[in-house]
């Protein structure tokens, strides 16, 4: 409906990873919302974001990330994200989120950093 | 050097969120047509779906049988976008912008819309009217040497 | 299941090619809104440009000083698109469609933009008044049986 | 420029393979019709145009076309083309247009199709 969005997770190494396919904007915004609290109510706090697939987010998806960032780091979790296009990436750097985001550049990149390393390395800076 | 063209599109649409990405097609069809890049077309949009969500969540109070008019200008010298409607007013001096840096200090979601705007737009300000108007300028590059 | 969203959006742009991108983009923006799939929304769009294409070229003989607007309008039963302008008439008896076989067979350029109108739309009505309309429907699929 | 065009032209074995990309419609018929027309006045009538990047074309790119396929067949050549997205072949299929013009998947399987094969053989059917 209307310029949509999907959410698939799936479990890799060390880290839940969710695929985000569409438009996060505040017509889409409740369903980004409703999938990120449920791989938190699973008591998975060790997420990465692939945002190979998403075309576009506003300040209300900053605002669900941002809502989340506190739950996840109390767990010794982390929220990564990687795969962005030019345009999402602009509106987090625009704004400073990747101070309080890790980005990589690729969804293996963002594996291999957790690749032997222990839960209290990966700490956000 | 192809002539920068000048124009109005305007577009009217009900204040449902569902109409947002529609209207930011159209301001960022705009942003290109009057010749700024891509980068900066996703910029004019990204404020334009602040302005008109701040609309239909605020001024509307999330209401979604008002109307909603879109302006976009193109001069030789900006483009500018206007969002037009006749719910609550917000002027200039209601804007309070957040300190980024305690913002993501404090982790509070929300509050971010105007910021966005007011970084992305070279210029924004809030009409109090008959109409209500939030009014967005992006300026081009002119090379005053030139023809 | 959703309720499929009802409404209307209208766009006015002037008459110059620039804006028929935009323009098309609104209408498939309208079908995607509407519950139609991509591929449907891409023949909207389509038939959208040809109908506005004609109003540039024809109804204002290529001025682009003119304006034409564009009304997309979401009902339980269908998306209607219709292209409005002050300019040279067309009326539904003027419509000459092409036989393709022959058409292919002569090869020669042109004439097949109300082909692609009649082809990917359900209905295209031209209506003559104090203002001239190119109106085009596509039918959902309603399923009679459920709520 | 608005929805822009552009056209790079190769030569490719025995075909001069043109890449357009962006949409061609009644704003931008023209410097397709001028990028056709420049290979045709080099005597090139033996065209491959991949469409991995045509991301929309309307009636005025088909006409222009329809406006040069005669002068390649008098002139012993071929027009194909290759790689077109579903909303490009779904207006070529639907007009008929897939009877004139021979549509490859890809830009290869046109490539390999000439390989081979002898001038008066690759006439359209
Ligand atoms: N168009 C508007 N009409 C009335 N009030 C508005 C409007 N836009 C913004 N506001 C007010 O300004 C505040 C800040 O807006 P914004 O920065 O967009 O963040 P958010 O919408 O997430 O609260 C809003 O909470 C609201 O009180
Ligand atoms: N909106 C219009 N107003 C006036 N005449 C029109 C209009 N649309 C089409 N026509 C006439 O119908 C003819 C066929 O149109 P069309 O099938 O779109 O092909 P083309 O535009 O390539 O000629 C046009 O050549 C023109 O004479």
């Amino acid at each position: 409906m209307a310029a949509g969005l999907e959410v698939h997770a799936t479990q890799k190494d060390e880290a839940k990873v969710l695929y985000i396919n569409g438009f996060i904007n505040a017509h889409t915004v409740q369903d980004f919302e409703r999938s990120i609290q449920s791989v938190l109510s699973e008591q998975n706090y060790r997420i990465l974001i692939n945002c190979k697939d998403l075309e576009y987010i506003n300040s209300s998806g900053l605002g669900v990330l941002m809502g989340v960032i506190e739950e996840i780091q109390d767990n010794n979790g982390f929220l990564y994200l990687s795969d962005m296009n030019d345009t999402v990436f602009n509106i987090f750097d625009t704004l400073g989120f990747t101070h309080l985001f890790k980005v990589f550049d690729a969804e293996v990149e963002a594996l291999d950093s957790l690749k032997g390393v222990s839960d209290s390395a990966v700490n956000e800076d | 050097m192809k002539e920068l063209p000048t124009g109005a599109i305007q577009v009217t649409f009900p204040s449902d969120t569902v109409y947002v990405h529609m209207a930011i097609t159209v301001a960022s069809n705009a942003a290109t047509i009057a010749g700024f890049d891509k980068a900066i077309a996703s910029k004019v949009a990204l404020a334009t779906d602040e302005a008109v969500t701040n609309v239909i969540k605020h001024a509307y109070d999330g209401r979604n049988d008002k109307l909603i008019t879109l302006k976009a200008e193109i001069t030789p010298e900006s483009l500018t976008v206007k969002v037009v409607h006749t719910g609550k007013a917000l002027t200039n001096e209601d804007v309070k912008l957040p300190n980024m840096e305690k913002y993501l200090k404090a982790k509070k979601p929300g509050g971010l819309g105007l910021y966005i705007m007011k970084q992305f737009m070279d210029e924004v300000d809030f009409l109090v009217g008959k109409e209500h108007c939030c009014q967005m300028t992006k300026y081009r590059l002119v090379d005053k040497s030139g023809g």
